[in-house]
């Protein structure tokens, strides 16, 4: 059981956490890689790293929509033998002030129950207090049964708004926006990489007229990203893959060496989404004049 | 859903809007012919792909089960099977659709060798993903492709086969959805690619429903194909799925009736070396996802699956690796729901066996895939009326090396003493 | 003779009695269609061999030699190439004969996987010779032989090639020529083998004659086919032979009269390495009968020969298999020296562009002997006239592993980059 | 330059040679096998052991008639660079009691000369004073020109008679026959066999009818076989594979020692053949009664 379930002025927990912590660090790792115990240490750290949103993924066979690292980390996660109810096991165990999401593949949470059907994942997730559910191959379009599911006990599920998202179906989709809006900065697959300042405007300003938090994940790595992205006017970062490689690189370190690392990374990212709130606050209000040819 | 409960479109967001672009595209190109789309289609087909394939009264097979068996002749097709009816459909889309560039994961290597050359004869930059482990064991294939001016990546991941490969080509293509269509190989993946590639497949039953009426002068009792991802099961199905009493089956889009004659389909699944799960190791020594799967998502699509209880895709098991899939088309698994297909599976040896039986017999060397249709002929002509059609879907060239190394390990009734084999 | 100064039946006297027992039988059957046997041969060449093969209007080869090529398919006959047309129709002509038993030779393994595939399909025992050598580096073909059903024997003399083959297959037949119907691979051999082999080709002509007149309103100005044998060649050419202007080669037998459309016929051969003759070694780095050759007596025929001044039969060279072979139909010797057949060449270089050229462009993966049919394409495309028909006499999948090899030796413009081949 | 060319009551040397000396023996070699000099020697001694007629092969590179022991002389005689002209020199110095044949195939004889033309090669062999020719892939229905070319210069162009010659052909081939009929006694090609008995008997009888001398061969390797081909009422016996065999097992040993294997295989030949012909006589004389059962 996990997260500070306050009542406030917002929809949710996790458009809470957002909000009241704007600007906002949403990390991710992998449960169970490289074991469940290990998982628990890493995510307690990222807690005190200054999370304010943590996504844990459920690992699945078929990753389609990671890129190298998190598939790897979803492969080791499989072979040490994580299950869903050890992964929710863990969850139940977990203490966190951040609220924690689940971000696993639907087939994942259909085959939680019987006979192909989303309701008992919803309700062991609720049950252990998860705040939500981000699921990468669930487009609105199929949504349907798990939102319903989601809104019946009382958590968010969490759309992804990719860079082709446009349209009618952009409006759709950010007029059912439950927490807040994962904005994928660029196509492609999960993954940290070197730039990610370019697209990452240009995603948020086509959503701009939706008053919706919105947090920009794909390709952050560092606190400098961190902080150009909140620049860009998101209200939260999303940072995975750095973490991931975290984890990777301590594997057989032991847990505590990993969690100190993860629990610095946290901090630096989250020192860079605050350094890029700073400065667009300054920007906004004091824009310098353009300099004279 | 698209059929019944299976279908759907499961893909992250990124390729949703092509995925509806796709949609809308199968709607005006290939429904509504437009721009002659279709024409074009069968026209390239005919000169380019060797369209009509025969449809051959077997007379050794006629003569064994004592009853008319007619082969169709999908092995005929350029390239060596029923692949590049997908293929080519799916390049000139793209080419209508205005894309740029294709992608396609291939496991044996027939998707791949099918798309490399509808891609090189209509001028499209192709890239084609294949498991580490399958480039390997497949080079002549990587090398034809190669030859066609394709790409090849391998995928290391996992298994280094063709769920991998499938899993790297959707990443490829959320990267360069844009400009990129995705050739799916067979009848899987999200609307609208089950539908979109059972319509390019189905010529196979339409030339046959004809040919038979012509040849035998009535509609068989049966037809047999061969199920993997099931591209050619659902081709030699489609036209025939009507021919039958129960008026679910009427094709209302095409004005059909339900019909007198009542057709028979045998979906004939790779058995491997068991039906029995091996879930200690969450391996299925089979592919037999229609006979022994659950409903799922995989892939874009809601079907039957061979998973373990927590929902992990199993590793699939089969001699013939186009069969090799822990999926299968949803309207497969629909059909085989509401009883209008029957899905049976015969294990590896019989496929083995049905291999060697047609190339002694008919002096056809098949693909190991339609190897089991063949094989299920053997085991239960005699519930299969007295005119029966089966797909011959691809040649076995490609295979010779697989038959050899497994025949050697059995004792098998058809196949010729492998010991001595240079004379 | 036969044709002109060429043909004959030279053969040891314990034969003659089958040969001319075949020369009553082709005129019987073949030529009159005794007992309906070419109904019976045309029907299974459409249903077992998959004719009529398209004629395929190349899209990219006709923009890059700006004129109109076509392509006549006939890698999509079953096996892979023309050669079905003459092994089932010679099984089947033995079976009509009452004979119990067929052998053959084969080179590269073409004709001998052709003439398994026919005697599987007709039931009838079957024998191959095939060299040493060759056995050796076409062990694919030898596996789908004896999944066929054939016996495969390696013939350990001289350099283990076709000509040994051929000769050893004579043996053969000399020894159980009252029972045995000897499959002879090419328009070679006494008559009456060249007429007969060339009337199962000449489908090939035939059908490109309706099909480029009703694709393209009217005859090609030329029709280029490679030259080995000559089977392909004769095949390709034989219903156009009496479409030139000179009188002499109206063809009486059909009530034909000389033409308007004038037709060039070109017959290209395989240049190998060079035209010149290795004297010293008596070895022809070529296999270019018709350009280089002189006339003499091989296998049964009087025709142009690669031999040395004294009369000993050279060893001839080509990059491709299926062409090397120091003789050549007499017929095509006499359409030679009549001026009827344009004699021409190119080298193996020029070849590997071809096959590489038409792997790219156009998807199809031709075999190397087609492929010298492509490489004249390329350099002589401005003397082709507008309208060039290439007969396609089989595909190249067998041809992989020589044209890597062969490949990594050059710097070939049409060929992908072979050294980083797995991707 | 060989053989006595006596005028006689016969046609031709040839045929004196066989009605003289019946039962006759017909031996042959491959020239050049394993050099020309070497089947000088060999030649000698053949007709030293009792010879009464010798058949030289000239080499030809595809002797599609032969089976493996002469195939394999064959080549190695192509392998000594043995020339048609090397050939015929080793003619003009033999001299030979046995009148000689040369063996070979048409194209070697269409290449003799400049243009596929016959005659410079007949006009060459009469010169050197062969007596006939033997062609195996030469059919009567092929082999006016040649004929007419030894009918012009005295030679004769002996046929070959196959189990399968039958009818008019057989007919045609006996009216034509020149210096001898060469009766192949099996299907097959030429080599040495164990047992030749059964095939031999069926061959003549079909040949009874015809006044000419026939001989024998394929398959005789040993006196025993000769004496049995001559009671077949056969008039010569011809023998080659078996000759061919001493010369390989001698090959390196030098010309000697093969010649003198060689004159005793031709005299145990030609006594077997002169055996048979004794029986033959008693046999036809003075027919034994059936003994009574």
């Amino acid at each position: 059981m996990s997260g500070d379930s306050t009542a406030s002025e917002y929809d949710s927990d996790v458009e809470a956490a957002i909000r009241e912590n704007h600007p906002a660090l949403i990390t991710y790792i992998t449960a169970g890689d490289p074991s469940l115990e290990d998982t628990k240490a890493y995510v307690e750290a990222l807690d005190r790293g200054g999370s304010d949103l943590i996504e844990l993924g459920l690992p699945f066979s078929e990753p389609i929509a990671e890129g190298p690292t998190i598939q790897a980390a979803i492969n080791r996660a499989l072979e040490a033998g994580t299950t869903p109810e050890g992964f929710f096991e863990l969850i139940d165990d977990l203490d966190t002030e951040a609220p924690l999401l689940v971000m696993t593949y639907y087939n994942m949470i259909l085959q939680y129950g019987p006979s192909a059907a989303v309701r008992p994942f919803v309700e062991r997730a609720a049950e252990t207090g998860l705040s939500g559910i981000i699921v990468p191959d669930l487009p609105a379009e199929e949504a349907d049964p798990l939102r319903e599911a989601c809104d019946d006990h009382g958590l968010d599920l969490v759309f992804i708004v990719a860079p082709t998202t446009e349209g009618e179906r952009l409006e759709r989709i950010m007029s059912q926006v439950s927490g807040f809006a994962y904005v994928q900065a660029r196509l492609g697959t999960t993954g940290a990489r070197a730039d990610v300042s370019n697209a990452t405007h240009d995603s948020l300003s086509r959503l701009d007229d939706y008053d919706v938090p919105k947090a920009v994940g794909f390709g952050v790595s560092e606190g400098d990203h961190a902080a150009e992205i909140i620049e860009a006017d998101a209200d939260g970062v999303i940072v995975g893959s750095a973490l991931v490689d975290i984890v990777a690189e301590h594997g057989s370190a032991g847990a505590a060496p990993a969690a100190d690392a993860l629990e610095a990374k946290a901090r630096e990212l989250k020192r860079g989404a605050l350094r890029g709130g700073e400065t667009l606050t300054n920007d906004t209000e004091d824009t310098p004049e353009p300099e004279q040819p | 859903a698209t059929f019944g409960d299976y279908g759907g479109q499961y893909v992250p967001e990124a390729l949703m809007p092509a995925v509806q672009e796709l949609e809308d595209a199968y709607e005006r190109y290939v429904l509504n012919n437009e721009d002659g789309f279709m024409d074009e289609f069968r026209e390239r087909m005919r000169e380019f792909g060797g369209r009509p394939t025969p449809l051959q009264r077997a007379d050794r097979l006629s003569e064994r089960y004592d009853r008319e068996i007619y082969l169709k002749r999908e092995d005929l097709v350029h390239g060596g099977a029923h692949k590049l009816n997908n293929a080519l459909g799916q390049v000139l889309l793209a080419k209508y659709m205005g894309k740029e560039r294709i992608v396609a994961e291939t496991g044996a290597g027939q998707h791949g060798t099918a798309t490399a050359m509808a891609a090189a004869h209509l001028e499209m930059p192709c890239e084609i993903y294949m498991g580490r482990t399958d480039v390997n064991r497949q080079r002549p294939n990587v090398y034809r492709m190669r030859m066609n001016g394709a790409e090849v990546n391998s995928v290391e991941a996992g298994s280094g086969t063709l769920k991998e490969a499938i899993n790297e080509t959707m990443r490829d293509w959320a990267t360069t959805v844009e400009r990129t269509h995705y050739v799916i190989g067979s009848v899987v993946g999200p609307h609208p690619f089950p539908k979109l590639v059972r319509d390019f497949q189905a010529v196979i039953g339409r030339e046959t429903r004809e040919q038979i009426r012509e040849q035998a002068g009535r509609l068989p009792d049966s037809v047999v194909a061969c199920a993997g991802g099931g591209s050619n099961t659902m081709g030699a199905f489609h036209e025939f799925v009507p021919d039958c009493a129960d008026p679910r089956f009427a094709n209302e889009s095409s004005g059909r009736s339900p019909r007198d004659e009542d057709v028979g389909l045998y979906a004939v699944e790779a058995g491997g070396s068991s039906l029995e799960i091996d879930a200690e190791n969450a391996v299925a020594p089979n592919s037999a996802t229609l006979s022994t799967g659950t409903n799922g998502v995989l892939h874009g699509a809601m079907t039957k699956l061979l998973q373990s209880e927590e929902g992990q895709i199993m590793e699939s098991h089969s001699v013939s690796a186009g069969l090799d899939y822990a999926g299968v088309g949803p309207e497969l698994s629909h059909l085989v729901d509401s009883g209008r297909v029957t899905p049976v599976s015969v294990d590896d040896e019989a496929a083995l066996e049905g291999f060697h039986r047609l190339s002694r017999l008919e002096g056809i060397i098949p693909a190991l895939e339609s190897s089991h249709a063949l094989g299920y002929l053997e085991e239960a002509h005699e519930d299969l009326g007295d005119l029966v059609v089966v797909n011959v879907s691809g040649r076995g060239d490609k295979d010779l090396e697989t038959v050899l190394e497994e025949t050697e390990k059995r004792d098998l009734e058809a196949a010729p003493d492998v010991e001595v084999f240079d004379g």
